[in-house]
């Protein structure tokens, strides 16, 4: 028997092997609820992620005093009922009820008698009141998020009874409830962190009260989320859910199409346009707070002209970006808040358009001499912005303007975008955590932000925010917002190139799914029942 | 020498080089190297200038458009010609391809030679900065130089020729420990030949093969390499046409049918590649020391 | 032979120090701070500078380089900010499956070359040519884009083997890790669907990874054996009795291992650089895709580690490569003995 | 003193196809070779010896091959066997000598190992333990000293003749009826080289062993083999008792070769030399091949246009004749 026959039957046996595993889809309907995701969080210590992808994964695992009430989505996929976040209304979640004193300075929380965390130490208001400090002294995200970026509001933090918990501020601060919504400041059982050996070890297990523990978790592999059997609200719908982290795109989309996930989030949006007709597969739209926006070096000339930034805002071409990049998963506008905001306001922000003869005569009137060069900064690994960058680049140089395009890796995009006075244009995916105008302009607007991408800085528009900041009626403050978007459009300190549409692609079987602006992971509202 | 051989060269009435070309004509696989190397070097100089499109032209109007005459390679996301950014990835790849080459050639083997004829001493210095150089993973050495020196398409290629220097030094000094071990090398050094003659006029001629087909290799490797960085998003820099780049995004589109963005860019490193090494094997034969005719 | 086993354990250490340099400084001229990407944006002044102090980034680059290595040896090798675990159990959890599939693919690799070059050494003509042709493919294709290709085909086309979700389907209980490889835990808890299902995962990224360790192996195998095919001795082992096949097996491959083996210490840095590519394309929970995020997010010490690490089971591998050509080939032995 | 035909080789013809064309390299040779009988071949380089020497074992690789004729080993035509048969053939029945000792040991492989390999593949009774002491015998035989130990050195550590002589253990390890040493004594220097002939004289003797010798060094043939045969172009073109052949060669291309051995009465003299080149083996004159170089023939038509036939020589010993026109005058006898 020479070496060749030998080949060929070791190669037919193969193959004969090979069969006998056809590929079974993995989302059976009882089997556990699979969920792929392209993001890996790189902690999951509350106090100090951040970013709103990061954060919201660990929403099943804390529950934070307060939460968002829920309001269905209206243009969904037939067969499955999804929800958002109705940031207008902010319930009771661990806290029972919660009353805010006139002057707002006063939050009281009545909590549930006889809560314990899942490892058994009693979740009452002492551990609440120390798990609040532990994020409120962090001097990470968690501070930003307790404080809602009012450094030093807070006075003190009270436990005057086993069920009341009282923060005091030197302040009253509306955003202080939103901020209480949040995963960022979820109650965590810090007498269980300390029997683990403290923070490090918070980086990458859960010590939470969620509707979900952690049973096992691969950074950057899988997670694994079971039920919290005393988890004190509605039980979870799923009772367990494992969470695959696939980075690459292409095998994102290879794993959808083939029935091996229930959710599939993170696909880049041409995948999603491709799966439209598929039919076993649903395409889940959720137009959200979120956008693609190109910041202006406002301090550095020419860019501190505002006619030439105006000009260039009319030589984006928004129709073609929003086809082939986002191939229609979004909505174009122009002006501070995004049209999902309950500030938005359409009149006053009509979307601007591509119109290069009106550029033209902008430049013109401007003033400044072309050739104008400039660098563009896009972040690693973003196709979206990548291809915004190169797109922006054809345009621009037909007024004369000449990017760019400098890719950095994660840290140089961030050092760059937290610069203190911005050298160049920076392409960034932006989208606070709270869909308020106060939470936004502060960090987007005001002079000495460092996260004010565009250095935009307008004395009168900032003296309203601060009005704003202190107004409790909605109306009232609904004004606030429209005089600042009035101000800021004048100046066009950047361009928004298009509002996000968050899309998730759903099996048949998935009958419940909810979206929140951080995350979105609420995974106890997701489910084929 | 076996009868054949000897009969071989005896009837042997034309001069060297007519039996080179001799040989050449009657080889097939050689034939396909030589047109598919000229092919490429004709698509990577003139190319770009002949064709009338641009690199970076857009028209939205036809974005992931299908192959057609107005488009010989279809377009990509951004209405941008796939074949005129596929000349522009050729200039690229061969560039990076052969400057790894050269200077890889020429620091490695260099080591390689000075390792193989120095004393004990120069031999082990030499190798354990071969070993540390060799110790990283080639893609993981070309990624760390890129990431701390900038990402680029310069420090890709100065990443990616540092991690192949420990193959050009490692072959090099085998060769050279293998041939001074054969007994016309000890004949020459009996007789009193210089050193360096012998360097230049023995040993060296005999590394040819070996060294050869290590460029050879090496050129493909350099291409994968640059195409690997790509995948990863650390090679060249937007809107730079670099083939693994291109690859890349294609294979995000193969899946939703618009398989030219992938195909086209793939088959231009398959084609590079094989087109090296089927010149290597056969200039190896051809004028190989060692004859291996057929 | 021990006195050049020390030699080579002394020159061993030597190009480890130069490999752990080289790396440490590559990583530290990057921009970026690694500290603020930790703590986010909104991190105040303090908390970045504490976690400088902490990561040690705050000292000399000596000091710090001294303290790593400090560190490193006592099996602290820092903590990977990008991920949220200590580097060192992240690379134990992670690294058999790198192995399990590199070891995987070597196999693969290793036998159709030999089988392959065999065969064209021995038959030359037609086959030669069409062996020649797949070990160019092999040679030429990128990775990924073959990787992509085998999963569109025999996945989602025809079925026949599992799709890219790691080593094991969802359905099946993992079995008890004794040795982190999965095939070889599956067989020692007797759980036959367990090898099964594991061995289906591995085939499709072990025949991506193997691609270029095959081309490799093979011209080197088979350039090698045309070479010895003419030698003398070998005409003289048919003369002796055996067939030319036999003369092949026995005597022409044995000796052209020798060349071949020198250059698969090499190789070991291959498989590993090509597992980052193949990793992220089959979701392989290994080191590779590890070492890819941890170098765009600049996450020094899992490089770092994973650097270092490489070096010293590559300084391994070459050792024991020099043993087995000493083994096989008498006159190097002798030569050092 | 000789004892039955062991080897009869009759119209044996190989060929190598080259780009140029077929280059025939043994033209119609036969003849017979008797147990305890040293028969030698004769010629230059490119005469075609070498080919014929593989030829007869079957180890021609393509491009050459054995066009036609017959090698009957004991009776039995080995041309057309196939590597499955011949393998019990070579290196049992018949085995080789080969010219360079350097190359021609697996340098990775013991000394021991492969004579081992060679008894055991063909004794297949035979223990590892007895086939390691019947291997240090051979060793023994061949005059290796310390045979015991050397069976575990490598050939790197042989020097030139001591590897020679392996090579010889290795031929007769398994008592073949002939041996077939191609330039055995080539690459050894002048001491070595007497000492192998002898050790193949005492083989012969003791064994009765048939041996083909294969040289280009007349002196090597002229106090050792019993018979001569000298080939040229492909062809035998004399063949006749050595002592015969040396006293009054018949052929001119013999003579020229006898004169041309440096000869120490002749001192200051100059060496005579034939002059020219071998003939193209793709393009052989119709008429005697030597007929351009050779004294006598050279441009008389009959032997540019008439190929000489054998002229038989009877009194020169069993089959000896000379293939040339003036064959008889020169032997100095009537054609028998």
């Amino acid at each position: 028997m020479t070496k060749r026959s030998g080949l060929g039957i070791a190669a037919s046996a193969l193959l004969g092997m090979a069969s006998a595993f056809a590929a079974l889809p993995a989302s059976a309907a009882d089997g556990p609820f699979v969920v792929n995701y392209s993001l890996p969080p790189p902690t999951l210590d509350p106090s100090i992620v951040c970013d709103i992808a990061d954060d919201g994964f660990i929403a099943s695992l804390y529950t934070p005093l307060l939460r968002y009430e829920a309001k269905p989505v209206t243009d969904v996929p037939a067969g499955v009922t999804v929800t958002t976040e109705d940031t207008t209304k902010v319930v009771g979640y661990l806290a029972e009820s919660y009353s805010v004193s006139d002057d707002g300075r006063t939050l009281t929380f009545k909590l549930r008698p006889g809560l314990k965390f899942p490892s058994g130490n009693p979740l009452d208001a002492a551990a609440v009141k120390a798990s609040l400090e532990f994020t409120w002294k962090s001097g990470t995200c968690g501070t930003y998020f307790f404080e809602a970026a009012q450094f030093g509001n807070t006075e003190a933090i009270e436990a005057p009874d086993a069920t009341t918990v009282v923060i005091k501020l030197k302040r009253g601060e509306p955003l202080v409830l939103h901020a209480l919504t949040q995963p960022n400041t979820g109650i965590i059982d810090l007498k269980a962190v300390e029997a683990n050996g403290g923070k490090t070890w918070l980086a990458s297990n859960a010590a939470g009260s969620g509707p979900y523990v952690l049973a096992s978790y691969e950074p950057g592999v899988r997670a694994v989320f079971k039920a919290n059997p005393d988890f004190f609200g509605t039980p979870p719908i799923e009772p367990e859910v494992i969470v695959n982290f696939v980075t690459d795109n292409a095998t994102l989309l290879l794993q959808a199409r083939n029935g091996q996930a229930d959710v599939t989030l993170g696909l880049s949006k041409a995948s999603v346009a491709s799966l439209a007709e598929s039919a076993d597969l649903k395409v889940i739209k959720v137009p959200t707070a979120r956008w693609q926006l190109v910041g202006f070096p406002n301090k550095k000339a020419p860019f501190d002209n505002a006619k030439f930034r105006a000009a260039l805002s009319y030589a984006v071409p928004y129709e073609p970006i929003l086809a082939n990049v986002a191939h229609g998963l979004g909505t174009i506008f122009y002006g501070p808040y995004p049209p999902a905001f309950p500030a938005f306001n359409a009149e006053i922000a009509p979307p601007r358009s591509y119109d290069l003869d009106k550029a033209k005569a902008l430049l013109a009137e401007s003033g400044v001499a072309t050739p104008v060069a400039a660098d563009i900064v896009i972040r690693e690994g973003q196709n979206d912005q990548e291809q915004i960058a190169t797109i922006l680049q054809g345009a621009w140089s037909q007024l004369g303007v000449n990017l760019s395009i400098r890719k950095l890796a994660a840290s140089a995009y961030q050092e760059a975008v937290g610069a203190e006075t911005k050298e160049a244009l920076i392409v960034r995916f932006d989208g606070p955590s709270v869909d308020d105008p106060a939470w936004l302009l502060d960090y987007d607007m005001r002079c000495k932000s460092a996260y004010n991408t565009s250095n935009y800085c307008n004395a009168e528009a900032e003296a309203l925010l601060d009005k704003g900041h202190a107004t409790a009626d909605a109306a009232a403050r609904q004004v606030i917002w429209d005089d600042i978007a009035k101000i800021w459009i004048a100046d066009s300190p950047r361009v928004p190139i298009y509002a996000d549409t968050y899309t998730a692609v759903v099996s048949g079987s998935v009958k419940e799914w909810h979206f929140a602006q951080d995350g979105p992971f609420d995974l106890d509202q997701w489910g084929r029942r | 020498m076996s009868e054949a051989g000897s009969i071989a060269a005896g009837a042997r009435p034309r001069s060297r080089s007519r039996a080179v070309l001799a040989s050449l004509r009657r080889n097939a696989g050689f034939g396909l190297a030589l047109v598919l190397t000229v092919v490429l070097l004709l698509l990577a100089i003139a190319g770009p200038s002949l064709w009338h499109l641009g690199p970076l032209d857009m028209d939205f109007g036809a974005p992931l458009a299908a192959p057609s005459f107005a488009h010989p390679m279809g377009t990509d996301s951004n209405g941008r010609d796939v074949f005129a950014r596929f000349l522009a990835g050729a200039r690229i790849s061969l560039a990076v391809g052969a400057a790894v080459v050269v200077t890889g050639l020429i620091v490695g083997g260099g080591i390689g030679i000075a390792a193989g004829i120095g004393g004990r001493v120069l031999d082990t210095v030499l190798m354990r900065i071969v070993d540390a150089l060799a110790a990283f993973p080639p893609l993981i050495l070309a990624m760390a130089i890129t990431v701390g020196l900038g990402v680029g398409l310069t420090t890709a290629a100065f990443g990616i020729m540092l991690s192949c220097v420990p193959f050009f030094a490692r072959l090099m000094r085998a060769d050279i420990l293998r041939i001074r071990a054969l007994p016309f090398i000890e004949a020459s050094v009996a007789v009193g030949v210089g050193r360096w003659r012998i360097v230049g006029r023995h040993l060296l001629p005999h590394t040819a093969p070996t060294m050869l087909v290590q460029c050879a290799s090496v050129f493909g490797y350099a291409i994968l390499t640059l195409a690997g960085l790509g995948f990863i998003g650390l090679g060249a820099q937007i809107p730079e046409p670099e083939w693994g780049a291109m690859i890349t995004d294609g294979l995000q589109y193969a899946l939703t049918g618009q398989w030219w963005l992938a195909l086209f860019p793939g088959f231009g490193v398959l084609a590079a590649v094989v087109a090296a090494n089927l010149l290597a094997d056969h200039a190896q034969a051809v004028l190989g020391v060692r004859g291996r005719e057929r | 032979m021990s006195r050049f086993l020390i030699g080579r354990l002394g020159a061993s250490l030597v190009s480890l120090f130069g490999a752990s340099l080289v790396a440490f400084l590559i990583l530290r001229l990057s921009p970026g701070d690694p500290a603020r990407l930790f703590l986010g944006p909104f991190a105040g002044r303090e908390a970045v500078d504490a976690l400088r102090v902490e990561l040690g980034l705050d000292g000399s680059l000596a000091s710090q380089y001294l303290l790593y290595i400090a560190n490193f040896l006592r099996g602290d090798w820092g903590f990977s900010y990008s991920t949220g675990q200590p580097v060192a159990t992240l690379i134990a959890r992670r690294f058999p499956a790198t192995l399990e599939l590199g070891l995987f693919a070597f196999l693969l690799a290793f036998v159709a070359a030999v089988a392959l070059a065999l065969v064209a050494a021995y038959r030359r003509g037609p086959t030669d040519a069409g062996a020649r042709a797949v070990s160019f493919f092999a040679m030429g294709v990128p990775p990924f884009w073959f990787g992509l290709v085998l999963l569109l085909v025999f996945f989602e086309a025809l079925g026949w083997l599992p799709g890219p979700d790691g080593r094991l389907s969802l359905r099946t209980i993992p079995p008890p890790a004794v040795t982190g490889f999965v095939t070889v835990d599956a067989l020692l808890a007797g759980d036959g669907a367990a090898f099964r299902d594991a061995l289906a995962h591995l085939i499709l990224p072990g025949v991506t990874l193997a691609l270029m360790p095959f081309s490799f192996l093979f011209r080197l195998l088979r350039a090698n054996l045309i070479d010895i095919a003419r030698e003398p001795f070998i005409t003289v082992a048919r003369s002796r009795g055996l067939t030319r096949w036999w003369a092949f097996v026995r005597h022409a491959l044995p000796n052209a291992f020798l060349p071949t083996l020198t250059a698969s210490g090499l190789l070991f840095g291959q498989l590993l650089a090509g597992s980052v590519l193949v990793e992220r394309v089959f979701v392989w929970p290994g080191v590779g895709a590890l070492v890819t995020d941890g170098v765009l997010k600049q996450d020094f010490s899992v490089v770092q580690a994973f650097i270092l690490l490489s070096a010293v089971i590559y300084v391994l591998c070459n050792l024991a490569v020099d043993l087995i050509a000493g083994l096989i080939d008498p006159r190097v032995a002798g030569a050092a003995r | 003193m000789t004892g039955n035909v062991v080897l009869d080789i009759a119209g044996l013809s190989a060929e190598f196809a080259t780009r140029e064309g077929t280059a025939h390299v043994v033209r119609d040779v036969g003849f017979t070779v008797r147990a305890g009988e040293k028969v030698a071949i004769v010629g230059e380089s490119g005469s075609g010896k070498s080919t014929f020497a593989l030829a007869l074992l079957g180890l021609l690789d393509p491009p050459g091959r054995i066009a036609a004729g017959a090698v009957r080993l004991d009776g039995r035509d080995l041309v057309g066997l196939g590597e499955g048969a011949l393998k019990r053939v070579r290196g049992r029945s018949i085995s080789l000598v080969f010219q360079d000792p350097m190359g021609a040991l697996d340098p990775i492989k013991t000394i021991g190992a492969q004579l081992v390999d060679t008894l055991r593949r063909h004794q297949p009774g035979l223990s590892r333990a007895d086939a390691r002491r019947r291997a240090a015998e051979l060793l023994r035989e061949v005059e290796v000293g310390d045979a015991e130990r050397r069976l575990d050195d490598y050939p790197h550590q042989y020097s030139g003749g001591m590897r020679q002589r392996v090579m010889i253990a290795i031929a007769i390890a398994n008592d073949p009826d002939i041996v077939v040493a191609d330039e055995p004594t080539t690459a050894l220097d002048v001491t070595t080289q007497a000492q192998i002939l002898a050790l193949f004289d005492r083989l012969v003797a003791r064994r009765g062993l048939a041996l083909l010798m294969i040289t280009h060094n007349l002196a090597v043939v002229a106090n050792f083999c019993d018979t001569l045969q000298v080939m040229y172009a492909g062809r035998i073109v004399e063949r006749g008792a050595v002592d015969a052949v040396f006293e009054r060669p018949a052929h001119p291309y013999t003579e020229a070769l006898i004169e041309s051995i440096p000869d120490p009465a002749r001192r200051g003299a100059r060496l005579r030399t034939i002059e020219g080149l071998p003939p193209d083996l793709r393009r052989l004159p119709t008429g005697c091949s030597f007929e351009p170089r050779c004294p006598v023939g050279r441009g008389r038509p009959v032997c540019r246009t008439v190929a000489p036939p054998p002229v038989p020589l009877a009194d020169r010993g069993p089959g000896a004749f000379a293939e040339c026109h003036f064959a008889a005058e020169r032997a100095g006898e009537g054609a028998a």
